[in-house]
């Protein structure tokens, strides 16, 4: 396309991209808030689910438990 | 001995053009910047050492495989070219890595503010005055970008790699490697760039402002707002949600607490693969070729411009939010919404507290730099179905 | 102006059809029952993800990537379409998921006790019976389910979700969202499903039957048993080789001791991967063409008569089993042959410390539990070879 | 096919397939039993081999101790 | 009843094939080598148990994907297949298994004593001299092999299992499986095959030498490093940057303490996800057909000859570096120089501390061991880029 | 190729193999001694920059710090 085409259509994209950024974060403000104030409104703070570690989890606290259990027995026997 | 001149005909001497031995230093430089300088390391070191190997003469780093007659396999491809067609061409790896970024995110403080979000919006306008910026040059026949080109060197003002690289893998390819390493780089050099345009656009007496403590965010709201993200962007904006989406699915699995273990595999294990996979093959884009000409000369500049615009506009819209609101923003945090987290937001605070050392801005810095992490995935949707629409 | 007509039918609510919103609300659901319920989430967060952004009008997460005549890349394809082509149709998700559950599995408590593999095999008839009635429902009309669609619904009886969505990749594509949703809910939903069907078809007596400690196992006995299965699985058994082999694999890494590392990657870091993919990918089977029909209807239905039939089998058959043995069989552990790891082996348990407050069952019903596991995929190698030998 | 068929099909593959899996559940009951006889007659029993943790392990380790070294000797500082 | 027979007809029984029964053997002594011998289990465990699945008759684990007219999957691939293409024939896995390696390998001790690249660069004339060998019988007519064949088999010498690999994927896709077998079996072996030799080539006194302690290495040094050897491939052995590359690479991520994380990823998860497939697509190439022949049994001979001649070259070159050098050389660490890091380094050791127990030689040795693996990689890219020069 | 022209090759090849290793880690001896002439004469030894642990390495610390105060706890009370 030719540079004033080229200049109108990069006019058209600024203005339609701004837009765009601002209509949506816009919104995305306001039905933050809203949900926001629902959900205080209505939801009790429940105490947060016990993290389900994976064997991964497990296996680490074990070695991290026995390598505990060796430096405190070391460090009692100092 | 045929095989003595075979040997030399393979060795570097012999194919070694001035552009490859030019971009096997800017790989090295790359990995100086990574290593003495702590620029991006995760990105720059994977990238200086993709551009150094796809410039070795020979090696047929980015070779696609042949096939013979039969479609067997007659020569294999390189590596560079199986990461590149795999990963990037095809969008993945950046939005795995976005997925992780997601898992990594903390949108603790945009919740208890939510209207820094606005903060994230302006300082986009870096991002399409910059694509202005590309259309100018080559209007005035400087360079030669098309409006896919601009688009996707506008995008660097976005300041968030994986976007920067997901929207120029479908806009402008050949653009790839130097947009992704003037984004990374700019991104370094925030504590640099941002700071004077910061104290010249703002009175000492703005930068001491103090704002008011965040209020705590219940574990509810930290789960609603990726869901509500995600129905918004299917709602208004499907173009974003190849970006949005992964990102939004990151953050449930981190705050929904019932999926820990894969929450940590995307922040850690997942990511960090597709970490050196992809440096490796944004790297690879960096051929003489495609990296030595004006052009890039172009993207450098215009991606510098990208990153001021839209810290000035940041700081002007918290300074404009002021005139209309009880609650006052310190205008610093509004040079976070560029995102390049959480650099932007340490800058806000290291500003502030030479105006007012007992002033901790960085948590309230945190929300519109988040914000500014949705803001350039929105835009990066606009711009690809605005160009593709057209037929860029 | 046309580029705001553009965006307005880029946008979802020009292009959003009834269907895809029900299905959103679908995906919504899923999130809410793995978040809130608990149910099953490593799977079903993915899965609602992946549901609803694959109906996210004119995402196009789900397209095909197109090539122009020169072979060369037009347009990239959405991130679903690659992992589900890549994942899910090649099968390589399911059988990596199952050499991860190969490497968590204990196979202790059925070595110190084979007798409860039968407990396993009998629990599988709820796999079989359930095919029957998707014939029957589709023999009476109500239905159009063809052999390989029954056989592909009758595996959510088999309590196991990396069989079903093998079964179904391989013969019912198109059921594939459905039976996997299916299979993963009623595992969850094991602990409503099974205590009344194991209190009514059992004793008092029977609930408080004590069995006789389990002897310990010997390494050596642990490392031998995968390699066993494997060779009789090599000799009688080809078709279920595939999950059985990559199970047995899994599982070898495990016991071996040897490869301590190897394993550690298999049931995390690489476990973890596949399931976020293979999650989203299933995600992208839940379309409103493929999902909102009768069919589903009769695929949830089915499915938790598959659930009760095999419960109630396993029961049954530990009746049996007690007429013709001096160690009698607690039956509430047949219940566990349905495998749902381990979910149904603590029902078990659960259900008899009701009886008898100081007997554990837990261990005992691992046997059965396990062996379900075996019992499932050999019924999907029977199923496979069977349906694509007469062209099902 | 027809629904005749379909139904003679399913009932044979019913049949097929909880004989394959009853049979073949019986021969690993068997051969698992004759293993384990086996097994405990010929082989003594062996020390489990030390697990041999990978690079990672060693790191995780060392950071490990790292950890407990520093805890040790700030708690011997209280 | 059709589909009895149909089932018969699938079962092992009716079509195992004596090669095939023989090949599960192989691959259960390769598992019990590995598990009970702890010959490399890393590779051998899961290459046995590819090699036991790949015989399972009818199992179809390499069938290959099948395509209907409209280019739509009609019948999907075994997961041995999708291994083997995507990871093997494309050099994906022993290229990020060489990054691995390169992010676990600390240059230290060669910085710190660099002639003894040269007792690595001597090691490397057990791959040459057993090319010969391998042409020899050739030419004998005892077997057939061509000269891709004899250069693949050569690189056993190499003790290098993902160079081995990688060149056998390149050169001699059909030898890869003994190749492979060999080269990890050989590499186990190396306290075996070793000593005898080691002694006999040095006399008592010469084991009896002690080296000068090696000077500490600053951080720098270990940087530049690969950035040099990167450089110095790129400029003179291009067909060796592949494996080089990606080696440097990864000492790379690991030396400049900057990428941490990437660098225990490297060395962790992703190193062994990659082992894990190698393994079994490695495994997938002992097909009856490819292995039972009596190339099999010259590959055998010719590997451990290869090994040996290496040996022999490395405790040499040691010898004749002392007769030029002031700061004597115990001769022992030149059999280091083969590779197989760090088991024949801490033969060298073992060795020289029965000759003088003060005397412990393992970092010393740790020099040349390292140097192997450059060495071997040369050799590699050598062999590569002559014969597909001559077009093998 | 006959056997005698395979016998040239595999000559040939042997001759440039362990010439070129030779020749390549020769000139790597060179090089890497110079280099650390330089980097010992110009670069004065910086003490090695503070590992950078990613999310998941603070995620690690944390859960190893738990472990290790509720350890010390656990000990003093005893
Ligand atoms: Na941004
Ligand atoms: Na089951
Ligand atoms: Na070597």
């Amino acid at each position: 396309m030719n540079s004033t085409d080229l200049l109108a259509e990069g006019l058209s994209l600024m203005l339609l991209g701004m837009g765009t950024v601002f209509v949506f974060l816009i919104i995305l403000v306001f039905a933050t808030s809203t949900m926001s104030t629902l959900v205080r409104r209505y939801v009790p703070e429940n105490p947060p689910v016990p993290v389900k570690s994976g064997p991964g989890g497990q296996l680490n606290d074990q070695r991290v438990l026995a390598v505990i259990s060796a430096a405190i027995h070391a460090h009692r026997n100092k | 001995m045929d095989s003595l001149i075979q040997l030399y005909r393979d060795s570097g001497f012999y194919q070694l053009e001035a552009g490859q031995a030019v971009m096997v230093l800017v790989g090295l430089l790359l990995i100086f910047l990574a290593i003495r300088k702590g620029f991006e390391p995760l990105l720059l070191l994977p990238i200086g050492v993709g551009a150094v190997l796809v410039n070795v003469p020979g090696a047929g780093f980015l070779a696609a495989p042949i096939m013979d007659a039969g479609g067997h396999l007659a020569s294999p491809g390189g590596i560079l070219y199986y990461i590149y067609e795999a990963g990037i061409a095809t969008g993945m790896f950046p939005l795995v890595i976005f997925m992780g970024v997601g898992a990594m995110t903390d949108f603790g403080p945009l919740l208890a503010n939510p209207r820094t979000l606005l903060l994230g919006a302006a300082a986009q306008f870096g991002i399409f005055s910059t694509v202005m910026g590309a259309i100018a040059l080559s209007s005035l026949g400087l360079m030669d970008f098309s409006l896919a080109d601009a688009a996707a060197i506008g995008i660097i003002g976005g300041a968030d790699g994986p976007t920067a690289i997901f929207v120029a893998s479908r806009l402008a390819p050949d653009l790839l490697g130097a947009i992704a390493v003037a984004a990374y780089s700019y991104m370094a050099l925030v504590p640099l760039i941002q700071p004077p345009i910061m104290r010249w656009l703002t009175t000492e007496a703005e930068r001491k402002i103090v704002m008011q403590q965040l209020r705590t965010v219940s574990r509810t709201e930290k789960i609603m707002f990726p869901l509500l993200l995600l129905i918004l962007v299917a709602l208004f904006l499907p173009s974003a949600a190849p970006l949005l989406g992964m990102f939004c699915f990151g953050n449930l699995m981190r705050e929904s607490g019932v999926v820990e273990r894969l929450s940590d595999t995307a922040q850690n294990a997942l990511i960090n693969i597709t970490t050196i996979f992809l440096g490796l093959g944004v790297g690879s884009k960096l051929s003489s070729g495609a990296f030595l000409n004006a052009e890039t000369l172009g993207i450098l500049v215009l991606g510098v411009i990208a990153f001021s615009i839209g810290t000035a506009s940041g700081v002007l819209m918290a300074k404009l939010m002021n005139r209309f609101s009880g609650h006052p923003i310190n205008p610093l945090i509004g040079a976070a919404g560029v995102s390049a987290v959480p650099m932007a937001a340490r800058v806000a605070n290291k500003v502030g507290l030479e105006a007012n050392p007992q002033n901790f801005l960085l948590m309230h810095a945190m929300g519109p730099n988040v914000a500014g992490v949705i803001g350039s995935a929105v835009a990066a949707g606009v711009m690809i179905s605005y160009v593709s629409g057209i037929g860029g």
